[in-house]
């Protein structure tokens, strides 16, 4: 077992490919300037990632124009995505992408998303903790779906919805059921997000169609465990090009004559970050990994530990920037606020410790 | 506050007697507020503990409260504390200190009245919690300097006539050595102040760029080369504010947090209650020790304690706002608004929690870093010893940057 | 208010009188030797602080021969005593002296507390929360009390009692009511202690003599929760004494051709201790004043506080110390030990919070 | 372990074939517990990455578990390494890479057989940390050498028949050149042993005072003033132990706790969960990084990434012995007995909680503090610049001590 835990060669050149794409067209200074425009995601630098690199279908199987990968390799996407913040939905394409894998008779939606001819998205708030996705918001018409009647017209609205933006087709939860619906059909309107590098959006569906892909929300608890794992390795890719860019001023800047990285105060609590984001390293290689009774646990592991790290570690680089670190014109803010929203993304820390508790048997009273 | 002494009762008596006399005089609902603010300067009634003739009365502070509540009992306009802060509490202290005669008569009666705005020209990029390291230059040429560099964090700069200014005369000396303090006039030419965006998406601040900007030396205060000395009087009177005094529980942060748990139970989460009430007992904690300590110093100076206030502060307020975002959840991934803009004032707990956790975050860098309070904490309440200094004795120019 | 946050001139005297006895009589190589020996509690010591110094008799008025003091006057000697880590039962006779004085028809027993001639102790366990007292493992005949009859006998276990072995009296709550039972009429079994200087015991009554006192406990949550706000400030004088003690050793301990305070990972931290202590002092003055309402609420906060201050100073002291704070042979240890089992004391920190929430309205769910 | 490599299997199979051969020559139900361990050495089977003729065959380190699983299979007795540690982990790889022949082929197949036990003489009161400014003297007598010092935190020092020294041979010498390396008989007149009773109440440990103890020349490992260099070796061993390896979920100090949670309801506080819960996943994620680091190690040599594990390790029993005790409340005011003893084993989670609560102390001081291993990763993985050093090129006897 301890192999997973280490990065294989493909998963190392996919890492670099994506590493190379980000340094070309994701340098910190676009991703800030974006947030400023009217396109908060980056369409451009998806259609690279998602089909030049092949990072849309990662999950799709080769016989539907897909990768044939599995979480590992897109967790390696996640942490180069991190480590840039970038303004991408590879996240939201990744978790109906593993929905959509999971349901019957969905060959076609799959090809168009490996293609990079559409790209969906799950319509559940960003804040949904997996097996929490029950909150009913949407309703359905006609209500039971009728035997073989696999239209339908939904009403209702879904808010903080991730990577909705760009989508082409939504997935959504309604009345018990899944179904598909076309983004157009929709009114979404974007939220002024603590993310600014991943915009929310609240949904509105009106009397609009949905085809029904399935029953039962079975599926949609294990894409979002799904995504909760890889969100993991995005925080700990965030974690890390934080403590690098720390690492980095601490040497040059200099204060009383001295690197201000040569005083034990920042020393060790630099060191400490690190113990934590080597740790952070292995759950998070692990939550992709396991499978079976062990996933659940692996995947709440990963995700009370890495929000935690990548928090920590966003907060550092602000605080060991000083004043510099405060402003707009540095990049730690994009930092702070994607790990900042990214532990309240998909369950707290907190939420996943209590799921935690429960599948350990270590209840709390 | 503490109880008045005999001494201060027989004078509280005459300050009532001289406030009614003035009122008498001065009616604040007919009376425009700047002649009233200057009569009651020139009446020795602004500021107690500064001599007559410049707004007081050479009283002790501990009276100051008499006659503020006095003042505002009757309606009186105030000079808006607030807006001219860093000229009351930095400017004012200074001038008062090192200034000239004729400097103090010249700048101390139109900042008590609010009619001019002071700001602080101390950090620059490269001098932060080692403020000594500052490279902007003064050169002399005639009766005049010639001022150039670059100033940072520098609020109320786009509103202020005068700024204190902290700069090198002799770069050939080691840092403490060849600073010069002076007062620059921000209207003259070659001072541009740029709004200094912050990760909040506002401007509190500015920088200030100096270019060949003519400074009389008339107005330097103190010595040439005694601008460190002079400095230290400015930033003694600045942590006091911050984490010090009186406040009821749960005002601050705590009360926002506490506030939301009581009236919106639907983001209770058990899991955090502890933590929760961890941090109301650190709250409370620091309140009951900031009124200790403005009971022990309420005649005294600011001492290093005042730094251990600021530390706890900022370090509340990092925490309680981060709770905050985590209690809420979905609602926390929102933000009110990324418009640049520039506030009026500046309230940390105030516009919504995600606002609260970026602001929050400067707190622990602004006014001095923790790091540095913990070093103050650390050199001078528990006595350890400095770190080793490499920078104290060599030219300035020749340090490593 | 604020004023009562300081010391006044006659606290800081008394406080004087105990540092002088204490230097004298109680330094830690003593008190050390003693935890080996047969008599874990130090007579003559306490003789000499309590009545030399008046100690025992502090809340006692001053008609019944004690000194008419508060609260405020005793936390200013469990803070020397704290410091000390003495092995003299001030604690618990100040729990019962404060027990006794809110009963009637007491003022006998008062008046031999106050000389000296007998040292009382409440029979609960030292781990009881104030207002959770009522625990019964003691049954009384006859049952219930009949009017007017005030002796009984009493049958029954307490575990864990602190201060009880140096006792004359046993005040001990049974089936709702408060007994008085002479010390040589039950069966004492002195606890191997965590704490070595404050040795526990466990009491046996076995139809022991017992005269009522009082019906019901509200007097001994009160008494519990003036014991518990004392031990805030012996708590508080424990970890001064720590820091002292660490700050001392740093100074003159050289590694690395330097003193090791001056490094700034440990001058950081233990700037934090002395932030730490600071509040410390502020909340267990606080605790020691208020009234009314506000009373429950600042002994709480008190407790939450101190017990953690305690803790964090002794194991920083240990650790700071490095290998010299890990033997037997220096006092680090008698401090770690104190502070521990103090935060179990009248509760635990967590428990104290959990009270907290309901004096001031934030419930846990 | 990793995957063995084609070479690796056919070795493999050569070893069985060799194992059964021994084991039909020397049955270990019938066969004396020492000869039958040294007739394994001179087989070279005992540690199989060590040359011929020294107990080895020059092979991987990989494949010692298949010689120790096929050993054990057959029932054969083993080294009881866990008493003779130090000179496995320490003393015989210094020996292995300093030793001279002659010296190798004395000590090192007693060691292995656990013939001969052995203990380590670095520490002293004066130098933890720093143990380069250690102050044990040994002077030159003719052939000899006259060893005078004191010696601390030394385990086992009451069994061992030899020590691994390093004392000063020239305080002249800035502190790391003035030392040299020396393998000590522990009954040599001179040797005294006293047991160091910790906070536990028992002693691991021993101090050990040297008074003019004869160590000759013959048993120097390295060259005189080589000592630092040599020493390197045997701390390069040290720290691989704790906090490294594979070991099940809930196993140590995690374990103890979540038993006590799940078995006893009655001490469940509610408010504590999350702090129980927090730590489980600490304690998780230490168990996955320690096995990621074994894969990535398996056949190198321990990095500074062991620190790591060890400080994790040590903060992690701290905090879960704390927490334990809390939960306890009035079971965690008691202790199990506070005897002076002598304990065989050391087993950090045993006893009593009291005990593990004390015991976990050690954990950060013991084998490299806390604020050391810090200190390595800050400058050996992150690169940050090292403290001033003022103490390098100073001659050893004019160091502030």
């Amino acid at each position: 077992m301890s192999d997973e835990l280490l990065y294989s060669e493909p998963e190392e050149e996919l890492r670099a490919a994506v590493a190379d794409l980000l340094s070309a067209r994701a340098p910190w200074s676009a991703v800030l300037a974006r947030t400023e425009s009217a396109e908060p995601y980056d369409a451009d630098l998806w259609k690279a990632l998602g089909t030049g690199i092949g990072a849309a279908g990662l999950l799709v199987p080769e016989e539907l124009g897909g990768a044939g990968a599995s979480l590992r390799e897109a967790a390696v996407v996640a942490e180069e995505l991190g480590k840039a913040v970038a303004p991408v939905p590879f996240l939201g394409s990744l978790t109906a992408t593993a929905l959509l894998l999971a349901l019957p008779g969905c060959d076609a939606q799959l090809r168009r998303i490996a293609t990079g001819e559409q790209t969906a998205a799950v319509a559940v708030p960003f804040s949904t903790l997996p097996g929490n996705g029950r909150r009913n918001t949407v309703s359905v018409t006609p209500w039971p779906p009728k035997d073989g009647v696999t239209d339908a017209r939904l009403t209702g609205r879904v808010t903080g919805v991730a990577d909705a933006l760009p989508a082409d087709v939504l997935i959504v939860p309604a009345d018990g059921s899944l179904y598909a619906v076309q983004a157009v059909d929709v009114t979404r309107k974007a939220v002024t997000s603590l993310d600014m590098t991943r915009v929310l959006c609240d949904i509105e569906l009106e009397d609009t169609p949905g085809e029904l892909l399935a029953i039962g929300y079975s599926a949609l608890d294990e894409a979002l465990t799904s995504a909760a794992a890889v969100l993991a390795s995005e925080q700990l890719g965030l974690a890390e090009r934080c403590l690098a860019t720390t690492v980095e001023y601490v040497k040059t800047r200099h204060q009383f004559g001295r690197a201000v990285g040569s005083y034990q105060g920042l020393k060790h609590r630099l060191a400490q970050l690190w113990v934590q984001i080597a740790q952070a390293r292995a759950v998070a290689r692990h939550a992709v990994s396991a499978t079976g009774d062990e996933r659940a646990i692996a995947v709440a592991v990963a995700q009370a530990h890495c929000s935690a790290v990548a928090v920590l570690a966003a907060e550092e680089c602000v605080q060991m920037h000083g004043g510099i670190g405060f402003t707009w014109e540095h990049p730690a803010h994009l930092y702070l606020k994607r790990a900042k929203s990214a532990s309240l993304a998909l369950g707290t820390a907190a939420r996943h410790r209590a799921r935690l508790a429960e599948l350990v048997g270590l209840p709390a009273s | 506050m503490p109880p008045l002494t005999a001494q201060h009762v027989t004078t509280q008596h005459d300050l009532e007697n001289q406030i009614r006399d003035f009122l008498a005089a001065h009616d604040p609902s007919t009376v425009d507020r700047t002649d009233f603010l200057r009569a009651r300067f020139d009446a020795g009634l602004a500021w107690l503990h500064y001599p007559p003739g410049l707004g007081g009365q050479s009283l002790s502070r501990d009276l100051q409260p008499v006659v503020e509540q006095a003042f505002a009992a009757a309606g009186a306009p105030d000079n808006d504390p607030r807006r001219i802060g860093i000229g009351l509490g930095m400017a004012a202290p200074t001038i008062l200190a090192y200034g000239t005669e004729a400097q103090q008569e010249r700048w101390l009666r139109p900042l008590w009245c609010g009619e001019e705005v002071w700001c602080q020209l101390f950090s620059e990029p490269g001098a932060g919690s080692d403020l000594a390291a500052l490279a902007t230059r003064a050169v002399p040429d005639g009766d005049d300097w010639i001022v150039t560099g670059q100033k940072v964090w520098t609020s109320m700069a786009h509103e202020a006539r005068w700024a204190i200014l902290v700069a090198r005369t002799d770069p050939d000396a080691p840092k403490h050595s060849g600073l010069s303090y002076f007062v620059l006039d921000m209207t003259a030419p070659g001072v541009e102040v740029r709004p200094l965006r912050q990760i909040t998406g506002e401007a509190e601040f500015n920088e200030v760029f100096l270019t060949d900007v003519r400074v009389p030396d008339a107005h330097r205060l103190g010595a040439v080369g005694d601008g460190w000395r002079v400095a230290q009087t400015t930033l003694m009177n600045e942590r006091v504010a911050i984490g010090g005094g009186s406040a009821p529980r749960e005002t601050g942060m705590i009360g926002v947090l506490a506030d939301t748990w009581r009236t919106r139970p639907e983001v209770r989460e058990p899991a955090l209650h502890d933590r929760l009430m961890t941090l109301w007992v650190a709250a409370e904690a620091a309140r009951l020790t900031a009124m200790r300590l403005s009971a022990q110093l309420a005649a005294g100076q600011p001492g290093p304690e005042g730094s251990a206030a600021k530390y706890a502060f900022a370090t509340l307020n990092q925490q309680l706002s981060g709770l905050e975002l985590e209690l809420l959840g979905e609602e926390g991934l929102r933000y009110d608004d990324w418009t640049m803009r520039r506030p009026d004032v500046v309230d940390f707990v105030g516009r919504s929690p995600g606002y609260r956790y970026l602001r929050a975050k400067g707190n622990s860098i602004e006014g001095g870093t923790s790091e540095i309070l913990l070093n103050i904490i650390a050199e001078r309440v528990l006595g350890l010893p400095g770190e080793i200094r490499t920078d104290k004795d060599v030219a300035w120019k020749d340090l490593p940057r």
